[in-house]
């Protein structure tokens, strides 16, 4: 499948989507006051759009974003493969891990706005922390999945540990690691603005925030839907990265040739 | 720590961790009428989620003062958290039919007073905290059996699109959404806030008891003369509104306005202790004493 | 020059032998624990706060809490819940995946809408779904598929996207077509990708969980969790959240099962 | 039976031209080996035929109809037989699995499984996984699938490679025995010139890129063939020498 | 060089013991060929030798150090070629890792990439990736990157089961030419006889489970071995006959 042809297909999905979400409310399906249709949400979001404020917000929340993602991302998957690598490690760090992953970030809220209070500080607190469970599970699975003739074939010509994590380890992790930046960066952008929503910090969250409580109910939808949008384009980024990084992996591969 | 510094100017820099909805339109007034730098503070405000969030930032340090319905603080009080309030935050209009907060029914619902509330689903922003206390005080009033009555929790923008759908008998919110909901057919049974107590002090600005008495002092001063020209100046609070909040216009125009007075209404504030205490929502005998200026 | 190491897979733990062993097991499982509860003992009566109690006041609250009446009240229901959202998603999730990951085409057309849902926060997305759903279980349900579903499905289109293509070679060579192509070659295959995503699954159900329970409840784990917090009950919250933690960690044992049964096959070629 | 006209394949990815103009037919019923240097486009002829690859250029008919995916009542012995086994599967469940897609009974499959095991010789393991077993076993799981299909079009892939020579010559007689039974018609690709002989009624010489027939030989032996007497024909040994002569000439002419 | 004593190798996932009881031994820069039955245990003692695998009883040395986890400067072809290949490497990057390993110049390193690439008859897809090539490619990777490595023990599982004969009669001689310029000890695992012969200076023959060495075959040909006029000895199809016998009776005993 080309490109454009790719392009095509996903704005036609979006299409469809569009025309559901006009037509919901317009059939009465649900009341409009509580649900505007899209024209409306989609205009309500173009006037936001035209406001410094939202600018701003939107800053404030890609940039905590992005910095909490790649705390997250680098941290996990440091401490996946040494977990992995390590003999016996991951036996001695199982029961701390499946007892810390399930608690929900949301409840760390008091101990965030204590350690740092409103501000980006808190934010990356639960990012890192919801982000970096998703990709360290990933990388778990992944270095798991190692070809046991793959393996066997670099530890007879004698690679030492390193090299074997580098060169054997890490290709086949990497699969299941672009799985894991993709739930994290989704993770992490919920959980960024969730934060902003819940403990204040600035960002487009506390626009949601604002409009919500505001009763503003087409601005509140049309900043979700942004929020909706820039997922679009993070996926766009990270498919990009994937088809660099992945281009001998059947998954990628097998697009090309058949 | 007070964790205030010395800013440009000698001034001290100040962040309050202010909720940003109608009630809390004196401050962000006061601040730009310059009520703030007169007394040598420089304000910043965060907006913050709820008066939960409020505290645990100003117990955390992060805002010198914040803003709390009473109910929080005296929950929080109880709690042993070093809390004081330092000012009046806004005030019921006591006028039923003209306040900022009512519970509200469906138009061609069954329940036409506060009485026929027992039994009924009725919902809240927050359980336990003090919508559910001055309801009952509502339906006690009426007549009605306060235990009989069900809450459930639900935001307040959610609120009326849930009346609408049936999920919920009534429904308790405060401006905007009870303009929002009776121009959408939506009819006052009861006016809680005006119900509960004459004058009800419903939240308050309050500190640690960590902050320098004197920067506290100069906060009181410049907090209740915005509270004194919010009160005086409504066309001037309904502006603020649009710089803060995403309340369309027209609405803005036609909400009711709460009462901004500077007096904190002692009695108010003790009847509805007691009357959590009857609901079992707290758990001891509030001392005001140590809350209260 | 490295030793032979008999690394084991998750799922396919050794048995340990003996008295020794179930010690060395015992050291293993509770050994990073107990450090970490002696480093938040140490934390807890160095900084004295509020907010960070001892361990001891959190067991007292604990068994206050909790051996009462309210596990039943609150705890099960929302357990159920968990496990109805989970159950719900994993179909949707799998029913969904295998399709999308199946056809370039429908790929392409689907993962823009998908992303763009992905992205969107569940607890903005709440009140459309108190909207369409009311604001019972089946709304708190649908708050847990909504954010259950995303890890199960992007892991089973990856997964069926990596398939081994001499697999489906043969499959298509012999005719398995259909439902049993489905059975014996596209859900097998991506298994292992399936059980990764069912497993991050599980434990943001248990966080969706909590966020159902904040809007339109009154009841629940998540929502009495909620309410100390909002009450300054703060070593009750703590219980709470240990609570969670165990409920987290019991089903992931549960999950560990299941898992060690579906991918034998998986690890023990693999180690 | 089996048509292969002007046939070109040109891997897209790398632009390498695998198979140049390939034309040759099979008889209903024939039994053909291809025989071509290493690299020179067999595998890729036979994933052609099996409808697994379209054709830069021109058309493949098995059964007089144009080949668009995998016919009905083909089986395929890959040369990668350890990735074609399904490691999930019991060696039983990976040789009963097409046979449950063609809908036999029960019993008739338990049947075609015992007989097959028994006769590649791993009627011991039918429990064991996949990746308990030798390579050479693992082939022979792959064949026996292949052949408890009782397919009409059998294409085979280098299936001997991996066993020793006593298996194999035990498994060429297998091979010859089944289709004579069945008349399937075979194609087998091989790289062991004297296997190719002993077993083809026909021999189809490869060149190396661009890949076309050298030469189609008819091996003009007895019908009836025999580990030792066949070999130790004199046309036997002629025949060899001939073949191997081709593929030199094949490989050299690169 | 090589010692290997007592070896017995029991798996524990099916309890199937792949090496009954193995004693042999290689001088420093002998060449040794090992047949036998296909299942027989053969992968298995390569495994262990390579200390892939602990054995269950015995021992193994190598250079008078007991084997417990890979030795140094040691190669391996495995019989599973394709999956000894990192498919997210190319060819090149395929031969250059071990040497990279080895920590040695750059300069070097493309040296004998270049010249074992050469070897192979591999030096037009330097760039290609693993799945990019046919299935002798492959094996012919595998086998490049185990010369450029230049051990000093080589060991190889099947290592020309996927080639054409002509191919195969090369790499013959360019195992044979590195093995006298090394001296590297080599064990050469085969199902081919004639192979087995023209290689080896010793054959060793196994027998299938219970496997034990059933006979130690000192080669008796010339040292310089010729494709065309080693095979056609009087002594050599001698050999062959002998060796084919011994495996016919190492299987029939089963
Ligand atoms: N991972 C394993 N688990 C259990 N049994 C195994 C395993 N690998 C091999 N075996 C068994 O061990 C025996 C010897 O296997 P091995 O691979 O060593 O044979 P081989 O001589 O190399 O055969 P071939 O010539 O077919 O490659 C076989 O019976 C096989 O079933
Ligand atoms: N997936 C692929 N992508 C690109 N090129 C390929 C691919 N598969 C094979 N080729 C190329 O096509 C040519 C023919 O390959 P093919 O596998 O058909 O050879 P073969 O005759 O089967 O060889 P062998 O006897 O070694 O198995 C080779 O040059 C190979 O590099
Ligand atoms: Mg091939
Ligand atoms: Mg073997």
């Amino acid at each position: 499948m080309t490109r454009s042809a790719k392009l095509g297909h996903g704005l036609a999905g979006l299409a469809c989507l569009l025309a559901v979400m006009e037509a919901v409310p317009r059939l009465g399906v649900v009341d409009p006051r509580f649900l505007p249709p899209a024209s409306e949400i989609l205009g309500a979001l173009a006037a936001e759009v035209r406001t410094a404020a939202l600018w701003t917000a939107l800053g404030e929340t890609i940039g905590g974003w992005a910095l909490g993602l790649a705390i997250a991302f680098l941290t996990a998957v440091l401490i996946g493969v040494v977990i992995e690598v390590v003999p016996g490690l991951r036996a001695a760090s199982h029961s701390t891990i499946e007892f810390l992953r399930p608690i929900p970030s949301v409840a760390l809220i008091p101990l965030a706005t204590l350690l740092f209070g409103a501000s980006l500080g808190s934010t990356l607190l639960l990012v890192v922390y919801a982000a970096f469970w998703q990709v360290l599970i990933q990388v778990m699975y992944g270095v798991a999945d190692v070809d046991t003739v793959a393996d066997d074939t670099a530890r007879s010509y004698g690679l030492s540990r390193w090299s074997r994590i580098r060169y054997v380890v890490w290709p086949t992790a990497l699969p299941y690691i672009m799985t894991g930046l993709r739930l994290a960066a989704a993770v992490a952008f919920i959980l960024t603005i969730t934060a902003e929503l819940v403990i204040g910090s600035p960002g487009l969250g506390l626009e949601i925030q604002l409009a919500q409580s505001s009763g503003a109910v087409a601005t509140m939808y049309a900043l979700v839907v942004l929020a909706g949008l820039i997922g679009i384009v993070v996926n766009l980024a990270v498919r990009m990265l994937e088809r660099r990084v992945l281009a001998w992996h059947p998954s990628v591969r097998g697009e090309v040739t058949s | 720590g007070s964790g205030s510094s010395e800013g440009a100017g000698g001034k001290d820099k100040v962040t309050a961790g202010v909720i940003a909805i109608v009630d809390t339109a004196p401050i962000h007034l006061g601040k730009a009428k310059g009520f703030f730098d007169k007394q040598n503070i420089e304000l910043a405000i965060t907006p913050v989620q709820g008066g939960a969030a409020g505290i645990s930032g100003a117990v955390g340090g992060q805002f010198q003062f914040a803003f709390g319905n009473v109910t929080s603080l005296l929950t929080a009080k109880e709690q042993g958290l070093p809390i004081k309030v330092v000012a009046n935050g806004v005030s019921s209009t006591g006028e039923e039919g003209k306040d900022f907060s009512a519970v509200l029914v469906k138009e061609d619902s069954p329940i036409k007073t506060a009485k026929d509330l027992a039994g009924k689903k009725v919902s809240v922003n927050q359980l336990k905290n003090i919508g559910d206390t001055t309801i009952r005080a509502s339906v006690r009033k009426a007549g009605g059996d306060p235990s009989q009555v069900t809450f459930v929790e639900l935001p307040f923008p959610d609120a009326p699109a849930a009346l609408q759908a049936g999920r919920v008998d009534a429904i308790w919110v405060v401006e905007p959404f009870v303009s929002q909901a009776i121009s959408q057919g939506a009819r006052p049974v009861a006016w809680n806030y005006a119900d509960a107590a004459p004058n009800l002090t419903v939240a308050t600005y309050f500190t640690t008891t960590k902050t320098d008495p004197d920067l506290v002092k100069r906060f009181t001063a410049a907090m209740n003369e915005s509270l004194r020209y919010a009160d005086a100046h409504p066309d001037e609070a309904r502006d603020i509104l649009k710089s803060y909040t995403k309340i369309d216009p027209a609405v803005i125009a036609k909400i009711v306005l709460p009462k901004w007075t500077t007096d904190i209404n002692r009695e108010s504030i003790q009847a509805i202790a007691d009357a959590a205490l009857g609901d079992g929502v707290l758990k001891q005998k509030a001392d005001l004493g140590t809350l209260l200026p | 020059m490295t030793v032979i190491e008999d690394a084991p897979a998750p799922g396919a733990g050794r048995r340990a032998s003996g008295a020794k062993g179930f010690g060395r097991t015992l050291l293993r499982v509770l050994g990073l624990p107990v450090l970490l509860i002696a480093g938040w003992w140490v934390f807890s009566v160095w900084s004295e706060s509020f907010y960070v109690p001892t361990p001891p006041r959190i067991a007292q609250a604990f068994a206050e809490t909790w051996f009462s009446r309210r596990l039943f009240d609150d705890a099960l229901p929302s357990v159920a819940r968990l496990l109805a959202g989970y159950a719900l998603a994993t179909v949707l999730g799998v029913g969904l995946g295998v399709p999308i990951g199946l056809s370039v085409r429908l790929r392409a057309a689907a993962e823009p809408v998908l992303e763009f849902f992905r992205a969107i926060p569940p607890p903005v997305l709440v009140p459309l779904i108190m909207l369409l759903a009311g604001i019972d279980n089946g709304m708190k349900i649908l708050v847990i598929v909504s954010g259950c579903v995303w890890p199960i499905l992007l892991n089973t289109v990856e997964g069926v996207r990596a398939l081994d293509e001499m697999l489906s070679d043969t499959c298509r060579v012999y005719g398995v077509r259909g439902w049993s192509r489905l059975r014996h070659l596209v859900l097998r295959g991506a298994s292992p990708q399936i059980m990764a995503g069912l497993r991050q699954a599980l434990s943001i159900g248990i966080i969706l969980m909590v966020i159902s329970e904040m809007f339109a409840s009154s009841s629940g784990l998540g929502f009495t969790i909620v309410l100390f917090q909002r009450g300054f009950a703060i070593p009750e919250m703590w219980s709470g959240i240990l609570l969670l933690g165990l409920l987290g960690f019991g089903l992931s044992m549960l999950f560990r099962m299941l898992e060690r049964r579906v991918l034998s096959w998986h690890w023990s070629h693999r180690a | 039976m089996l048509e292969v006209t002007g046939l070109k394949k040109i891997y897209e990815t790398t632009g390498r031209e695998a198979v140049g103009d390939l034309t040759f037919q099979l008889d209903a019923g024939e039994l053909a080996c291809v025989v071509g240097p290493s690299g020179c486009g067999k595998t890729t002829l036979l994933r052609c035929i099996a409808g697994l690859l379209a054709p830069t250029a021109g058309t493949i008919r098995v059964a007089g109809r144009p080949v668009t995916g995998p016919p009905d009542d083909m089986a395929v012995v890959f040369q990668e037989y350890g990735r074609s086994l399904f490691p999930w599967m019991t060696v039983q469940q990976n040789v009963e699995l097409p046979l449950k897609e063609k809908k036999l009974p029960k019993a008739r499959r338990a049947e075609l499984i015992a007989e097959s095991l028994v006769a590649v010789g791993l009627d011991d393991v039918p429990r064991s996984y996949p990746w308990q077993l030798s390579g050479g076993m693992q082939q022979r799981v792959a064949i026996a699938r292949a052949l408890a299909y009782e397919p009409q079009v059998l294409l085979m892939d280098e299936p001997f490679a991996a066993v020793d020579a006593q298996t194999r010559a035990e498994l060429e007689d297998l091979v010859l025995r089944i289709w004579q039974r069945l008349g399937t018609t075979t194609l087998f690709i091989t790289h062991d010139i004297d296997e190719a002989i002993y077993l083809g009624r026909r021999v189809i010489v490869l060149s190396s890129s661009p890949t076309v027939v050298v030469e189609d030989i008819k091996v003009d032996l007895p019908p009836e063939r025999d580990q030792l007497t066949t070999r130790a024909l004199h046309r036997f040994t002629e025949l060899r020498g001939h073949v191997y002569a081709q593929i030199q000439r094949a490989k050299d002419a690169r």
